[in-house]
């Protein structure tokens, strides 16, 4: 028999004037397992915790009810109290009788008697219950960042600033990711490279970073504090411990005429190349695909010309395993593109556009390397079919983006603000070329941000005209825009000899199966979710793994930077401890009983269920059965609520508890 | 009245034969799961050939009505033989085996499949001494989508015209739902009140392969393990929500139901409901997830205040 | 002269045992099977089909209170089912194969332990046995010594004629005094032919070599052979007339509840399962061993009877197709 | 109108099923706004509606429940991400098997009630209380409670009335 | 004995076809005939409610589709459909009886009956480039219609919304330009074949007409076109009827014969160009068929 002691609180008059807590307290003492009950003034303060503790010892108590205020209030301090007085915390449990009841209720019989009846029905929960110990998890104090873009630069470099170890695996060759591909940047137009490349160097040479370029993530085991990463360090076919990044090898390659990706195609480059000149590492890579070596077999000049001997045709892709404790992705965007869609995308693409095939038809990124110093032109904006400059551009914005008809609701938040910014550049470049730009809204939340955009309008002279675009075509060398300005009401008709479309913000390519590898959820656009769009912004469902940038959705560079920022706020903060202390509300699998099926796994929002082989003593295989990782779970319980066979059971919320309670209404 | 040719039930038989004896002569498999006859007229029992000579006995007839599928499930581990395992199995019983993989309780690399192309079955009340006919087949296989079996490794037999059936438990589902609540309470109160609970729709299930049951639990119990009207209402329910999104409908409980209870209807409801809300049916393809093991953002929930 | 009583009057008799107060239970249609039900009157009875379940539910219910306890003022008050109020019963219709099993089951239940449950309700019950005509290729009850005119377990026994009569035997005191209650209802007839009584395939088995090869074969193969199909459900137990095994549950919480005692049934895997998790029988073919054990071999080791009256209906039930006559004809034949 | 002032005839046992997170802190907000409802509901928290087993709900009416409340975060609100929406499907489905097996589905509501809903949970538990009084006893499961196998119909008076009073 | 006739239509000619636009219903019914499948008009067809009855009264014009959908029950065979307005309504039709019961509800009580919408509902388009396929209707071409540049006019309501007609990409659409590959025909590539020509303002407001239509002729001209094909007896008359004041309008000189798809497709079948309507249309095309010699 249980031995329960049930403590009423009066909460000054809070309770007791509409609770008769002396009856309350009286019907307790009858209740089967109650050792002891009592009714007092203010439970929650110092005499009152320590009638608690003293009634703990004095009748040897091994359960404990406060029937008084929200559990959300004082559940900690009772439980506190509790322990100090020897009784694990977990079995100190409060009935809500004063929101739940004497506040909501005026009639003092019903009042009393549903104080009655929660003190009976907690009395059985608490009979009960289970003496929980907090569980701890070791945690490796080495974080990996996924994406070398602005948002992977920050984290990693705020972590390691911090003393931790970071692994930063980026895709491409070179990090540095999108932000080194721009021109200037908006409010202030400061040259992108100029703030970027620093810390791109800073990144090289941090001692507590380890890089890995042209590398991608294989596949992520583990759970917070404790993941192992396999990463694939794609063939480079340069050794980087030999090269010296004299750029030889670059300049002597017979083979120059590949469109540059870097510069969207407008440059060329050479098969064995560099992304660009500040690329860090400042080390080559050969394009397998458009190298004559590797096609026929014939060639090997940059072999030749190669002093230190760094290269090495036969290099095969090596797989590196890394043992982190918190992941952040940040993978960032891609631009939507306006080409024709297979037949069954969700997204479409813009017929009325000609599909992509107009030349002078480029996006805004295309128009960065057009604007930018170290670009393809020079900074000469110049359009690509004739390589003329353009004396009158049109801008068209949300080309993509909050276009359900598309396949894309949301928007992009960037384009306005680009859009303005190229209409300045532009008009930088070409003083007497004018700017028009089509446009739904004009979005500048942010700080000088809608200075900014007025300054475009206001100053630079650029042309906005509210209204959508009907389609494009070219005639005479120039291409015509139909549009509607809706503010005027009329049709309007521009000949224009460049237009830069503001397309949409897309996730990565491969989002979806980096989000895979991670066990981490994504929305229908591919987008990473946050685990609280409001008060988990950066943290994922899953613990241990932390968003950064664009991936998460579309975001400018100030709050790129912030959430890279607060993620690695988030890393530093878990790897102040050697140990993880969580509550030991989590569940745990009856192993004897479990059959393996697994359904906990697919319901399980934390992924915190795994397979498990139980052997015999020779090791033959017995059976299959679900293992929670308490690390990882969150403590929902809607993997028992799914078991058929209830092999899993959620500590804190037994269906025993429960059951009894039900029993007792 | 329509009648079904015998014929086609003794090609099948020949095909399964054939194939047993070579599964087994070559050691592909260690055991095939199949139906040998009953000492009985118009019997049949499920059976595990071991041999080619076992492989001889294999018959396939409208008595064939057991899902064979059960016996590979958890719940009779040890009576197939360790290894590759070759079953005969009926399209519903192909809907079964696909559940099961999907719940990972057997893979697809280890079984051959020999899939029948399948007429029809008796009923449970059906005359076994005529041949297969409106007057005595199966329920479900009046409904059956599935008679030539998909997704096989073999296919045993080839089906003859078949006519088209009076969809009786259709029309019973919708007599129900037509029903008021006082009355379905009514009709299932009496159905649930005979149940004796000899647990024979429990043993019978392919999904029922828990190796403790919630409704054999005390500690707490969930469900009343004397056979009570009370704790039987409680456990159809149980049941049925148990194998709600799971469930093959091969209705082999309401089928072994001693007490005749049309308990098939009440996993055709939830099957109704699962495919209307959520676009799930219990197919041959094993899926990753079942209806109620995932959700969508947009899920109905127009019942929710 | 024959003692006989028409089917008319049958059904007048069970009015008027009605009428009397006593409690008539006979077979019934129950929804799409016939049941043994209580009779509200006498044109209820249906006595052209086998009850789907046997007639031991009369004496040995699905399920029963045994005691219902309370905690009244930390007490724990506990009170008996009174077995003084189980009223007086008529059983009437039951085959040969119904009408045998109480016979057979008053062993056990009056062995080392007397069961009043059980007792109490078989002292007040008169058992009407009925002649069977009907069958089908599941009975078995001539090949294990019972047979369609058998009057084992029968206060009165009565035996279908042609032309809506049924001969009527005396068997026991109780059935002489329930015709000397109702005399009206009863006539004299000279002797007439009985309706045939229905074929059987099985030929008679040879119990008592059956017992030998049981004596000595607790671990044999053909165990598996037999049974490894079994899907571990109660059907055969359940239905059959002389399977009484029983479970006691405690149900409700611990302050108050009730005490059951319902059917068990060697095929399920908690049959015999101890506290510790370990069960003697952990398998479906040992269950089933015990099943076949129990009925032809301990029980007759102990009572000197078979606890089978070859009624069919656990061949009929099975779900898997497992067929009690066939398993005992192999065993017969070895 | 205050409950108190209010004399009825049958006072609905209203068993209500919630998640710590929204719904539990809702009714919280409840008390600390001093906002008035029916005494009648009682409250079993959980953390999350995912928790929330359909044979709890089904066990509740078995056990006298003459309403069923289940109520939880708003869709995307949840705590854990999920559990909502898992519990949502799962409620749909029993919903539908309880209307099936002829229980009145107007004993049975569910919601979605954040922290920030006291209004929402008064209204919520005030509707269904009055409707569960208006609608009367859940007799359906009380009688079959009751119920026996004809084999064994109690006959002992005394027994009867001891097996009423559980 | 006559050849095997390939698959039967049922045929809704719609309004215009009997009135303004008999060209496009005489040569589709000699185009049918010509390719030998079968045509058979719905009885008792009545309008559609073209594109004006949608604006004013919704639940009038699914209805009017819908009756006449039931209509075609009658006939056997799919709905062949030339006009662009009536298949953009009949499909319309279908479309919203699909998702939406309510609507489907109103319907059925308009027309006091099932709405049966089942019909697949074709345009002569997708009957001559799917059902047919472009090698069978190559193969069938007499007199190829080399040299021929056409400028192919879709209009407004041929591929959209995408959701209704389901006919082609919606703005990019291919299959008029591959029926007159097909036929020996170069199309044109051109920017205004999917722009409005102005449709039924040609008699409200016909200074919208003359601005719509002229850009189009004026499109079709630069890209060297010698005709436009359109699929629309709406599109038909605002070039054809309209561009004589077009060309007062803008003081160009355009020229240009308007053919129907049908026309142009009768024409490399080998049907006489007498039976096709050529002597009723404004802007006389044999002058510049007989320059191609392709009459």
């Amino acid at each position: 028999m249980s031995r329960i002691g049930v403590f009423v609180c009066h909460c000054g008059e809070n309770i007791s004037r509409t609770v008769d807590v002396e009856r309350v307290a009286g019907e307790a003492a009858q209740l089967p397992g109650v050792a002891y009950s009592c009714d007092y003034k203010y439970m929650c303060s110092d005499p009152g915790q320590n009638l608690l503790k003293k009634a703990l010892a004095e009748h040897n108590l091994d359960g404990v009810l406060v029937a008084a205020c929200s559990p959300r209030m004082h559940e900690k301090t009772f439980r506190k109290a509790a322990q100090s007085a020897g009784l694990n915390p977990y079995l100190c449990d409060m009935g809500n009788i004063r929101e739940h009841c004497s506040w909501v209720h005026e009639d003092r019989e019903a009042a009393t008697a549903k104080a009655s009846d929660i003190v009976k029905l907690m009395v059985e929960r608490v009979k009960r219950g289970k003496a929980l110990a907090p569980i701890t998890v070791p945690v490796t104090k080495r974080a990996l960042v996924i994406g070398g873009g602005i948002a992977g630069i920050q984290a990693a470099l705020d972590i390691a600033d911090a003393g931790k170890e970071v692994i930063l695996v980026e895709r491409e060759p070179s990090i540095g990711g999108h932000m080194a591909q721009l021109s200037e940047t908006f409010p202030t137009l400061d040259c992108s490279q100029c703030i970027m490349t620093p810390k791109m160097v800073d990144v090289a040479n941090h001692p507590n970073i380890t890089l890995y370029t042209y590398a991608e993530i294989e596949k992520v085991d583990g759970y917070i504090g404790n993941f192992q990463v396999t990463i694939r360090r794609k063939a480079r076919s340069v050794v980087e411990d030999k090269c010296t990044g004299c750029g030889v090898c670059t300049s002597k390659c017979p083979k120059k005429k590949i469109p540059n990706e870097f510069d969207q195609n407008l440059g060329m480059r050479s098969a064995i190349y560099v992304p660009f000149p500040q690329a860090v590492p400042n080390t080559p890579v050969i394009d397998r695909e458009n190298c004559t070596m590797f096609q026929s077999g014939k060639c090997g000049v940059c072999a030749k010309v190669c002093g230190p001997q760094a290269i090495d045709y036969e290099q095969q892709d090596t797989l590196v395993v890394e043992a982190v404790g918190a992941v952040v992705v940040a993978t960032g965007f891609k631009l939507y593109s306006i080409d024709r869609k297979p037949e069954e995308s969700p997204i479409k693409g813009y017929g009325e556009f000609g599909y992509g095939l107009i030349p002078d038809v480029i996006d805004g990124l295309t128009f960065e390397r057009l604007a930018s110093a170290s670009g393809p032109t020079g900074g000469k904006i110049l359009r690509p079919s004739d390589g003329k400059e353009p004396r009158q551009v049109v801008f068209i914005q949300c080309v993509g983006s909050r276009a359900r008809e598309k396949g894309i609701s949301y928007c992009s938040k960037i384009c306005c603000m680009y859009t303005a910014k190229h209409t300045m550049l532009y008009r930088h470049k070409v003083h007497d070329g004018q700017a028009y730009v089509f446009y739904m809204d004009a979005r500048t939340p942010g700080k000088g941000y809608d200075e900014f955009w007025r300054r475009a309008v206001e100053v630079e002279d650029a042309v906005y005209i509210r209204g959508m675009v009907s389609r494009l075509y070219q005639r005479d060398g120039k291409i015509v825009v139909m549009g509607s300005d809706t503010l005027v009401g009329v049709q309007v008709e521009i000949e224009a000899d460049l237009v830069v479309l503001a397309t949409a913000v897309q996730a990565q390519d491969g989002a979806d199966l980096l989000a895979q590898k991670l066990g981490i959820s994504y929305d229908k656009y591919n987008f990473y979710s946050e685990a609280h769009a409001k008060l988990k912004p950066v943290e994922c469902a899953t613990a241990g793994i932390y968003l950064a940038g664009a991936c998460q959705g579309p975001k400018d560079i100030p709050d790129t930077v912030s959430q890279a920022s607060a993620a690695a706020a988030k890393v530093i903060t878990l790897f102040s401890k050697d140990q993880l202390e969580r509550d030991p509300v989590v569940a745990k699998v009856n192993e004897k009983y479990c059959v393996g099926c697994l359904q906990c796994k697919k319901v399980c929002p934390y992924g915190a269920v795994e397979e498990k082989e139980i052997r015999d003593r020779q090791g033959n295989l017995v059976k299959v059965v679900a293992n929670v990782n308490a690390g990882v779970c969150g403590g929902c319980g809607t993997c028992q609520a799914t078991c058929p066979s209830k092999s899993v059971e959620l500590d804190g919320y037994t269906d025993e508890q429960i059951m009894a309670m039900i029993e007792a209404l | 009245m329509t009648t079904i040719n015998q014929n086609c039930y003794d090609s099948v038989t020949e095909a399964i034969r054939r194939e047993a004896a070579k599964l087994l002569q070559e050691q592909t498999v260690a055991a095939v799961v199949g139906y040998v006859a009953g000492r009985r007229p118009g019997t049949a029992s499920p059976a595990v050939a071991k041999s080619a000579e076992d492989a001889e006995k294999l018959v396939f007839s409208p008595a064939c009505v057991n899902n064979l599928a059960l016996f590979l499930s958890k719940a009779k581990k040890g009576i197939v033989p360790k290894g590759k395992t070759a079953i005969v199995a009926k399209g519903c019983d192909l809907r079964a085996l696909a559940g099961l993989i999907g719940e990972s309780q057997l893979n697809r690399e280890d079984l051959v499949v020999i899939g029948v192309a399948c007429a029809g079955v008796f009923s449970a009340a059906g005359e076994r001494s005529l041949p297969l006919s409106d007057a005595n087949i199966a329920a479900k296989c009046r409904e059956c989508t599935i008679h030539t079996p998909e997704g096989v490794d073999v296919v045993a037999g080839t089906l003859p015209q078949l006519p088209d059936f009076d969809p009786v438990e259709a029309k019973e589902l919708a007599r129900l739902e037509a029903m008021t609540p006082q009355e379905r309470w009514a009709f299932w109160k009496e159905h649930f009140s005979r149940c004796i609970r000899c647990m024979a729709c429990r043993q019978i299930c392919p999904f029922c392969y828990c190796e403790q049951c919630l409704c054999d639990r005390n500690r707490p119990q969930a469900v009343e393990s004397s056979p009570r009207p009370a704790g039987n209402l409680a456990w159809h329910i149980v049941r049925a929500m148990h194998l709600a999104g799971r469930c093959a409908g091969c209705a082999e409980c309401e089928r072994s139901c001693p007490m005749d209870i049309p308990l098939n209807l009440l996993n055709r409801r939830m099957a109704q409901e699962l495919k209307e809300q959520y676009q799930y049916e219990a197919g041959t393809t094993p899926q990753e997830k079942g209806p109620l093991n995932q959700y969508r953002e947009d899920d109905d929930q127009s019942f929710i205040k | 002269m024959t003692f006989a009583i028409s089917q008319t009057n049958l059904r007048l008799l069970v009015d008027q045992l009605i009428q009397d107060g006593i409690f008539v239970v006979g077979p019934r249609r129950s929804g799409s099977m016939v049941l043994y039900e209580p009779l509200s009157k006498g044109e209820a009875l249906t006595l052209d089909a086998l009850p789907r379940r046997s007639a031991k539910e009369l004496f040995f219910p699905v399920c029963e209170d045994i005691l219902t306890y309370e905690r009244v003022e930390g007490k724990m008050a506990v009170r008996d089912v009174d077995r003084a109020h189980y009223p007086e019963t008529v059983l009437v219709g039951a085959p040969p194969c119904d009408a045998a099993s109480p016979a057979i089951l008053d062993s056990v239940f009056s062995w080392d332990y007397l069961d009043d449950f059980y007792l109490e309700r078989r002292k007040k019950t008169t058992i009407i046995g009925m002649g069977c005509t009907r069958g089908d290729d599941a009975c078995f009850c001539s090949a294990v010594g019972l047979a369609p005119d058998s009057v084992a377990g029968s206060d009165l026994f009565l035996t279908p004629l042609p032309g809506d009569e049924y001969a009527c035997q005396v068997i026991t005191e109780k059935g002489r005094s329930l015709t000397a209650d109702y005399p009206g209802l009863f006539h004299e007839q000279s002797p007439v032919d009985p309706l045939p009584a229905p074929k059987q395939e099985m030929k008679q088995l040879n119990l008592e070599r059956i017992k030998n090869w049981l004596d000595t074969h607790f671990d044999d193969p053909l165990w598996e052979k037999f049974a490894d199909i079994c899907a571990g459900c109660g059907a055969c137990a359940f239905v059959c007339p002389a399977c009484h095994c029983f479970d006691i549950n405690d149900e409700g919480s611990s302050e108050k509840g009730t005490r059951r005692k319902h059917w068990d049934a060697c095929g399920f895997g908690k049959f015999t399962n101890h506290a510790s998790g370990h069960n003697p029988r952990d398998v479906q073919n040992k269950r089933y061993r015990n099943r076949i054990m129990h009925k032809f071999k301990y029980y007759n080791d102990k009572f000197g009877k078979t606890l089978c009256t070859g009624c069919g209906r656990c061949v009929r039930a099975c779900p898997v197709g497992i067929d009690i006559a066939g398993i005992l004809a192999e065993i017969d034949a070895k | 109108m205050h409950s108190a002032e209010k004399k009825h005839d049958f006072e609905p046992k209203v068993v209500a099923f919630v998640c710590t997170w929204c719904t539990y802190a809702g009714a919280d907000l409840a008390g600390t706004s001093r906002m008035q409802y029916p005494p009648n509901v009682r409250v079993l928290k959980f953390p999350c509606t995912g928790r929330i087993d359909p044979v709890f709900i089904l066990r509740a009416f078995q056990k006298g429940a003459d309403g069923v409340l289940v109520s939880g975060c708003h869709p995307g609100d949840c705590h854990y991400m999920a559990g909502n929406f898992h519990a949502r499907r799962r409620f749909a489905a029993f919903r539908v098997l309880l209307g099936f097996v002829g229980v009145d589905l107007n004993r049975l509501q569910f919601s979605w009630v954040s922290a920030a809903e006291g209004g929402k949970w008064v209204e919520v538990v005030t509707e269904l209380t009055e409707r569960v009084r208006a609608m009367g006893p859940m007799r359906e499961f009380k009688e079959l409670e009751q119920e026996e196998q004809w084999s064994a119909t109690l006959t002992t008076p005394e027994l009867q009335q001891a097996y009423e009073s559980i | 004995m006559t050849p095997k006739k390939l698959k039967n239509y049922s045929y809704y000619p719609g309004c215009s076809l009997h009135a303004s636009g008999r060209e496009y219903d005489i040569s589709t019914r000699a185009l049918f005939k010509a390719l030998n499948i079968g045509l058979k008009e719905v009885p008792d067809w009545f309008c559609c409610g073209a594109t004006p009855a949608h604006n004013v009264d919704e639940l009038l014009s699914l209805s009017l589709c819908a009756k006449n959908l039931v209509l075609a029950e009658e006939v056997e065979g799919d709905l062949a459909v030339a006009c662009a307005a009536c298949f953009s309504r009949l499909k319309t039709t279908q479309h919203h009886l699909k998702v939406d019961d309510e609507k489907r509800a109103q319907v059925e009580k308009a027309i006091a009956g099932p709405a049966t919408i089942a019909k697949p509902v074709k345009h002569i388009l997708e009957i001559l480039v799917r059902d047919l396929g472009l090698a069978k209707l190559e193969e069938s071409v007499k007199k190829p219609l080399f040299g021929l540049k056409v400028a192919c006019y879709y209009g407004c309501l041929l591929t959209r919304p995408p959701e209704v007609p389901e006919l082609d990409d919606c703005e990019d659409p291919s299959i008029m330009e591959d029926l007159l590959r097909a036929l020996g025909a170069e199309p044109v590539s051109w920017s205004h074949r999917m722009e409005c020509c102005g449709a039924n303002f040609t008699l409200s407001r016909p200074d919208v007409v003359l601005h719509l239509s002229d850009a189009i002729l004026r499109s079709a001209q630069a890209a060297g076109a010698d005709c436009v094909m359109v699929a629309c007896p709406l599109c038909h008359g605002n070039l054809d009827i309209r561009q004589e004041a077009i060309e007062n309008r803008s003081q160009e000189k355009y020229d240009l014969p308007i053919f129907y798809i049908t026309q142009l497709a009768a024409l490399a079948m080998g049907v006489d160009d007498d039976k096709l309507g050529f002597d009723s249309v404004i802007v006389d095309p044999r002058p510049m068929l007989m320059d191609k010699e392709l009459i």
